[in-house]
């Protein structure tokens, strides 16, 4: 009886990003659709969510999931902004959240700084290393750029194996504390949870506003064509390295977070894998809205806990889902889903026809 | 009234009947204690946990077959944690939420385990660690964390032991860039020293991925030859063993070399070759279980265990099938010692009171202050002759 | 203190660096160094030539379709551990082994290529990035479902006894290394500016419209170019998985260093490619005798955002340095 | 002093001169029309004065400063605004978007600044919508000024880049081929909307095929052929050269191959 309940139970809880995304899925122009300050009333759906969903589901494991899809999705929110408004590749966030990680989980264990301290500082040591990093290599493109980040990350990691008197080495740093802020310690998932979300709200409001501002708009004609965004007085160069250093203070407090919750930071955390699994979320989720990102991020979450039932066979099965999704939904299952569903149909439906014009 | 008799006569009869059944039903369906095991299926440690859940899979059968503990089967819950920390501390907490489920066992790789030990210390469900943690996170003595296999120091200390039977004096340490290596060298340089040899640890390191050491090893062999030293320790594990030693024998140093206990694989021969000939190292009693002496407690197990492994799944047991089966062991011998009435509580008192439990590796002792099992006794030498793995003795050593 | 693990209080890198000892120290490897360089070079050239022909693999499908496949290292690990198989599983003949396990991973090339870049030609460079990554770890984890986890030693082609020329010592592997490899790019030389396919191959990459014009078709080519870069790199994997042990997860490291050699040595050039590819295996062996060897792999990496930052046209000059995705 | 000087200025490309030695001289408030054949030069010429490539030699002056080496994104900012002969609309935006973009360099608001949304930058940004649809209501596109770029037709976004270029509020505007492709009706409002330009007395510099039109709207006509200037003066004078209607219908012959 009780492990059949819980099984039961179990899997409406698998199912249950599906039924979020059929919450969220938008019409078509959603994606262009002026971006004013105005909430939808989609928009209040998914907060009260957000606010509600885990005390009305009191599962520290549930929690535990969104603590975790959280914090990515904050680095994938940063990310989005320098990939799909910016539209600039980047192979390499893993190592400005490991900074950030790295930085947090110092300046605690060491020096004894307060984490909400070592919080910011985790941010601003990131976005220093982006804007020192960025100089140089944004003004490559494509394909380039995307090898210039992994190689920059590649570097990080090597840095810090070796370093072993800072970092600790492969061994890496233990014991950090929870984070806390005056005094108060979030200690249990609940708490975390509301800690993680709250600090995405609020990055999400900030990007938000950027994003219909002056720099968002430029961003989005550097996205589009450089020479149109010269030719109106736009600095290129200028409004890449904005974005980016942005993303990586993203980065960084995602990673400051990370180090808090997992009381512990190594190297291999933040390895090409996860870099990887971040853009996935972003593309998933859709480039160019801010929703898709978090949405991805949570989807994947789920995905890799799903997957870890299956033992030996959880890897391969992620590389075909991957593909099969980059194939099926390459702007995002969380944009475009209901359009791409539709021509399917419609495919389908010809198909049908084709075959009995034959007969 | 005959006939009334006759029919109260069949009614008991078929109640008791139905009675059997019922009792035999109920014995049936008895709740299992389940065990969460929480590994890196895929990987780089994914040979690793293949083993181990070979080994583990055989033995839980083994005991559900002979009626469990107590009528209880025992079940195995198996999740990849794909070695990446957020999901390793998110199975663990998926495991703590699962009521029946007593103890987890892993992970394998050290980094996850300081996080997934904190967790079992928060949600009060035992954590059983098959290759201890590095000393930092051992320093913790965190009540509800067993170590299976014998700890960097007790290794160490083995190592130190057959230099002083060689009487090595100097002795160069190649070490690895990963936590293991790293622990074994630091103890094996402060114990050797505190024996009077002279260790030098080298500057240069390997990853577990170099597919070559032959630069690492030009610059260090000025050192060897200069400094004359007896011996050089790889401290390794995994593939850069075997690559060590067949460079080292290609650039043609003669040095005897020193393993680790994860040298102790069928496959670390198979891939050095000739090259391998003649390494030394301290490994655990079920890498060379048919050279056992025939007075040693333990020796039944190993043979009994191996000859199973062959059976079933044709391949000889290593060290990791035999943590394997030790952590089986260890459980359902706690499981049984509870009496009956298993909480998380009971099961990790009942654990940390094993004591003198005989298996694979050797006799297990448990204490609320010492969750480290083994000892050095449960420990042999071991020299690679002819492509098999042969024991050595030293009068006074062992 | 919150319930979480106490703060550490041991002090951090104790042991091997605080234990340091100068035996050994830079001053006595450098004044050696010199003597050792043959050494050096020659297992800096043997890497070298795996390198390069890592990138060509690169290079070939760049040249005919403006993509990198960053599964290519795959390939490599493929042809060692399939060649392993046949050999040890099914006691094959050495030279039919390979030649088995050549063919099979120009099929895998193929099927990547029907199966995931076809669908995707007209997708962005992100999307082919991830796509070609998410390949990579499908094949990688699938050969260590298939083909275990345990890393592969092939027998040499001849010869275990290292050979003392001078004062090195050289495994034979390492010169059948070196002269198949020479082998291989003559072969390739000949095909891609001798034969009408490379020119095919070669009109589709430059100038695409053109080619269509000229009833190339574009897709056949990509086609064919991604079977003739899994078979090079299926044949690097056989070269050198006598040497070094090939296993299932040492493909990308590879694959990422050989794209770094077409970089360095000029993106879209086969003789850049192979320039490239002994460039940076020499500089990387070298590279250990003046810094502590742990960051060796970092050396690459550095040339890489180096070269890129100062040269992105690499060594010789690259034809696409100006195209719309680079 | 004219608006925009072009001094002696030469560019090749590996041997052929695409411009050899072109000077010219554009007046303030007049509409400058530029023709010629394919291959003549002309979008060599607008390249070089938006500083999207460098003139080997020569110099270019705006407003009496020298630009000939600045950048393109400086340029403008002083006051250059310009089209491009395939439409380069920013179709990741919506109509309304494009016109604001364009004023990017009038509206204030750093990154934190604006990520916070502070009081000035709400300010600024409801008068640059409420400016921005002025201007497509000048443009007749208000009625869809939510509806993405990249799904108007190809006359309203020439029409549109053009209102992105004029919402710089600039003194001079290059429009690379207006009217290439576009219907005769089309043709003809763009041309009322150029005259209109004028009179809000922006100068303008007009490549232009449609040898109607640019005879219709332009004060003065130049002529290139093969990188060399063969002709300038006001319409009805060049209309006339024989060295022009030669090189030209040469250049229509050849665009007919094209």
């Amino acid at each position: 009886m009780q492990t059949k309940k819980e099984f039961r139970k179990r899997d409406f809880f698998y199912l249950l990003p599906l039924w979020l995304l059929s919450l969220i899925v938008p019409d078509a122009d959603d994606l262009y659709s002026y971006r004013s300050k105005e909430f939808k009333r989609r928009e209040f759906y998914y907060l009260g969510a957000v606010l509600f969903l885990p005390l009305i589901w009191s599962d520290p494991h549930f929690h535990h999931l969104m603590v975790l899809a959280g914090i990515y999705a904050i680095l994938a929110l940063g990310l989005s902004l320098f990939l799909g408004y910016a539209g600039q590749i980047s192979l390499g966030h893993a190592a400005f959240f490991g900074i950030g990680a790295y930085t947090t989980a110092i300046l605690t264990t060491r020096y004894a700084f307060p984490t909400f301290l070592a919080f910011w500082a985790s941010a601003t040591t990131a976005a220093t290393a982006a804007f020192l990093i960025g100089k140089p290599i944004l003004k490559l493109k494509g394909y380039f750029l995307a090898l210039a980040t992994l190689g920059f990350a590649e570097i990080f990691l090597v840095i810090v194996r070796e370093t072993q008197t800072l970092t600790g080495g492969v061994i890496g740093i233990f014991g950090i504390p929870w984070f806390s802020i005056a005094g108060f310690s979030f200690d249990t998932y609940l708490k975390q949870y509301y800690l993680i979300w709250g600090v995405l709200l609020g990055l999400f409001l900030f990007s938000k506003n950027l994003v219909r501002s002056k720099l968002g708009r430029a961003s989005l004609a550097v996205a589009a064509s450089e020479d149109a965004a010269k030719s109106v007085g736009i600095d290129v160069a200028q409004i890449k390295i904005k974005v980016f250093v942005m993303s990586a203070a993203f980065a960084g407090f995602a990673g400051s977070l990370f180090a808090c919750i997992m009381s512990t930071a190594n190297p291999e955390a933040f390895s090409l894998g996860f870099s990887t699994l971040i853009v996935m979320m972003v593309i998933l989720g859709g480039m160019g809205n801010l929703y898709g990102p978090i949405f991805g991020s949570i989807l994947l979450t789920y995905l890799m806990d799903i997957l870890g039932r299956y033992q030996e066979w959880s890897l391969p099965i992620y590389g075909v889902i991957l593909i099969l999704l980059l194939i099926f939904f390459p702007d995002g299952i969380g944009t475009r889903v209901g359009i791409r569903l539709i021509y399917l149909i419609g495919y389908w439906a010809k198909k049908k026809k084709r075959d009995e014009g034959k007969l | 009234m005959k006939e009334n008799k006759g029919m109260v006569c069949w009614m008991i009869f078929l109640i008791l009947i139905f009675m059997g059944l019922a009792t035999s039903a109920v014995a049936a369906e008895k709740m299992p204690y389940k065990i969460g095991a929480n590994f890196e299926f895929t990987g780089p440690w994914a040979e690793v946990t293949k083993t181990l859940k070979m080994a583990t899979v055989m033995e839980v059968e083994r005991i559900n077959a002979m009626g469990g503990v107590d009528g209880h089967p025992l079940e195995l819950i198996f999740e990849d944690n794909g070695f990446d920390l957020g999901r390793a501390a998110v199975n663990m907490t998926k495991f703590t939420r699962d009521k029946e489920i007593v103890a987890v066992v892993g992970p394998f790789e050290d980094n996850l385990q300081a996080t997934t030990r904190a967790i079992a210390e928060r949600e009060k469900i035992t954590n059983i660690i098959i290759c201890p943690s590095n000393p930092m996170v051992r320093a913790l003595k965190q009540r509800w964390a067993f170590n299976i296999a014998q700890s960097d120091i007790i290794v160490s200390q083995k190592l130190v032991d057959l230099c002083l039977a060689r009487n090595y004096k100097k002795v160069l340490v190649f070490p690895a860039v990963i936590p293991l290596a790293q622990s074994l060298a630091d103890y094996f340089k402060r114990f050797g020293e505190e024996k009077g040899m002279k260790v030098i640890i080298a500057k240069e390191t390997h990853k577990p991925t170099d597919i070559d050491m032959t630069p690492q090893l030009i610059k260090l062999k000025p050192t060897i030859e200069q400094e004359k030293v007896d011996a050089f320790y790889a401290c390794t594990a995994g593939p850069p063993g075997p690559i060590v030693c067949k460079n080292m024998r290609t650039m043609g140093i003669k040095t005897p070399i020193l393993g680790t206990h994860a040298f102790g694989f069928g496959f670390i021969i198979a891939l050095g070759g000739e090259a391998m000939e003649g390494v030394e190292f301290g490994g655990a009693k079920p890498v060379v279980p048919d050279q056992l002496d025939e007075n040693d407690p333990v020796r039944p197990i190993i043979l009994d265990f191996d000859k199973r492994m062959r059976e079933r799944y044709g391949v000889g047991i290593d060290q990791l099938a035999g943590y394997a089966h030790d952590t089986i062991s260890l459980i359902y011998d706690a499981l049984k010692r509870c009496q009956g009435k298993v909480t998380r509580a009971t099961f990790r008192d009942a654990l940390e009171n094993t004591n003198s439990l005989k298996n694979c590796h050797g006799i297990y002792n448990y204490s609320p202050t010492d969750h480290d099992g083994l000892s050095k006794k449960d420990m042999v030498f071991i020299r690679i002759e002819g492509g098999k793995f042969k024991r050595m003795r030293f009068p006074g050593f062992e | 203190m919150p319930k979480n693990l106490p703060a550490c209080t041991k002090p951090f890198g104790e042991g091997r660096f605080s234990g340091q000892v100068s035996e050994g120290g830079q001053t006595e490897d450098f004044m050696n160094f010199w003597t050792y360089l043959p050494q050096l070079l020659s297992s800096g050239i043997t890497i070298g030539a795996i390198y390069a022909l890592v990138a060509l693999g690169f290079v070939t499908i760049t040249r005919a379709s403006q993509i990198i496949n960053f599964a290519q290292g795959e390939f490599v690990m493929l042809g060692g551990v399939i060649t392993f198989f046949l050999l040890k599983g099914l006691n094959l003949p050495y030279f039919l082994a390979a030649l088995i396990a050549i063919m099979i991973v120009v099929m895998i090339g193929f099927l990547l290529q029907v199966s995931v870049i076809y669908p995707l030609r007209k997708a962005s460079v992100l999307i082919l990035i991830m796509a070609t990554l998410g390949a990579s770890i499908f094949l990688s984890s699938t050969s260590a479902l298939v083909f275990g986890t345990l890393p592969k030693a092939l027998p040499p082609f001849s010869g275990e006894q290292p050979l003392q020329i001078g004062g090195l010592t050289v495994v034979p592997q390492s010169i059948w290394v070196l002269g198949v490899t020479f082998l291989l790019l003559i072969v390739l030389y000949l095909l891609s500016h001798r034969t009408l396919l490379g020119k095919a191959m070669e009109a589709t990459s430059t100038d695409p419209l053109g080619a269509d014009l000229l009833g190339i078709s574009r897709n056949l080519m990509v086609f064919l170019a991604f079977g003739v870069s899994a078979g090079i790199g299926a044949f690097a994997g056989i070269l050198i998985t006598p040497i070094f042990f090939t296993s299932y997860n040492s493909g990308t490291l590879l694959g990422l260093k050989g794209f770094i050699a077409a970089v360095l040595g000029g993106w879209g050039k086969n003789s850049g490619a192979i320039l490239g590819g002994f460039v940076l295996g020499i500089v990387e062996s070298l590279s250990v005798a003046f810094i502590p060897s742990g960051y060796k792999d970092g050396v690459a990496f550095a040339i890489l955002l180096l070269i890129l930052y100062f040269r992105p046209k690499g060594i010789l000059g690259s034809p696409f340095i100006d195209s719309r995705r680079w | 002093m004219s608006l925009l000087i072009v001094d002696e200025i030469t560019k090749e490309y590996d041997g052929i001169r695409a411009l050899d030695r072109i000077s010219l001289e554009v007046e303030k408030g007049t509409i400058k029309g530029l023709m010629g054949p394919n291959g003549a030069g002309k979008s060599t010429l607008f390249h070089l004065i938006s500083g999207m490539e460098k003139p080997d030699s020569g110099k270019i002056y705006f407003k009496g400063k020298e630009i000939t080496s600045l950048e393109p994104n400086e340029i403008s900012a002083l006051g250059v605004g310009r089209t491009f002969q395939t439409v380069q609309t920013l179709g990741n935006m919506t109509v309304v978007e494009n016109i604001m973009t364009g004023m990017h360099l009038r509206l204030k608001g750093g990154l934190i600044s604006s990520g916070l949304w502070l009081p000035w930058i709400k300010r600024t940004e409801k008068e640059a919508l409420k400016e921005a649809k002025e201007i497509l209501d000048r443009l007749g596109l208000l009625g869809r000024w939510k509806s993405p770029a990249s799904q108007l037709p190809l006359g309203k976004q020439k029409l549109l880049e053009i209102g992105r270029a004029f919402a710089m509020k600039p003194e001079l505007i290059l429009l690379d081929e207006p009217a290439s492709g576009l219907t005769p009706t089309e043709v003809e409002q763009l041309s009322e909307r150029i005259c209109q330009l004028k009179k809000d007395g922006i100068t303008l510099v007009v490549v232009e095929h449609h040898m109607g039109m640019v005879m219709e709207i332009a004060d003065e006509v130049v002529v290139l052929d093969h990188g060399k200037l063969i002709a300038e003066g006001p319409p009805d004078v060049v209309r006339g050269d024989s060295k022009m209607v030669e090189a030209y219908m040469k250049g229509k012959r050849l665009n007919n191959y094209r």
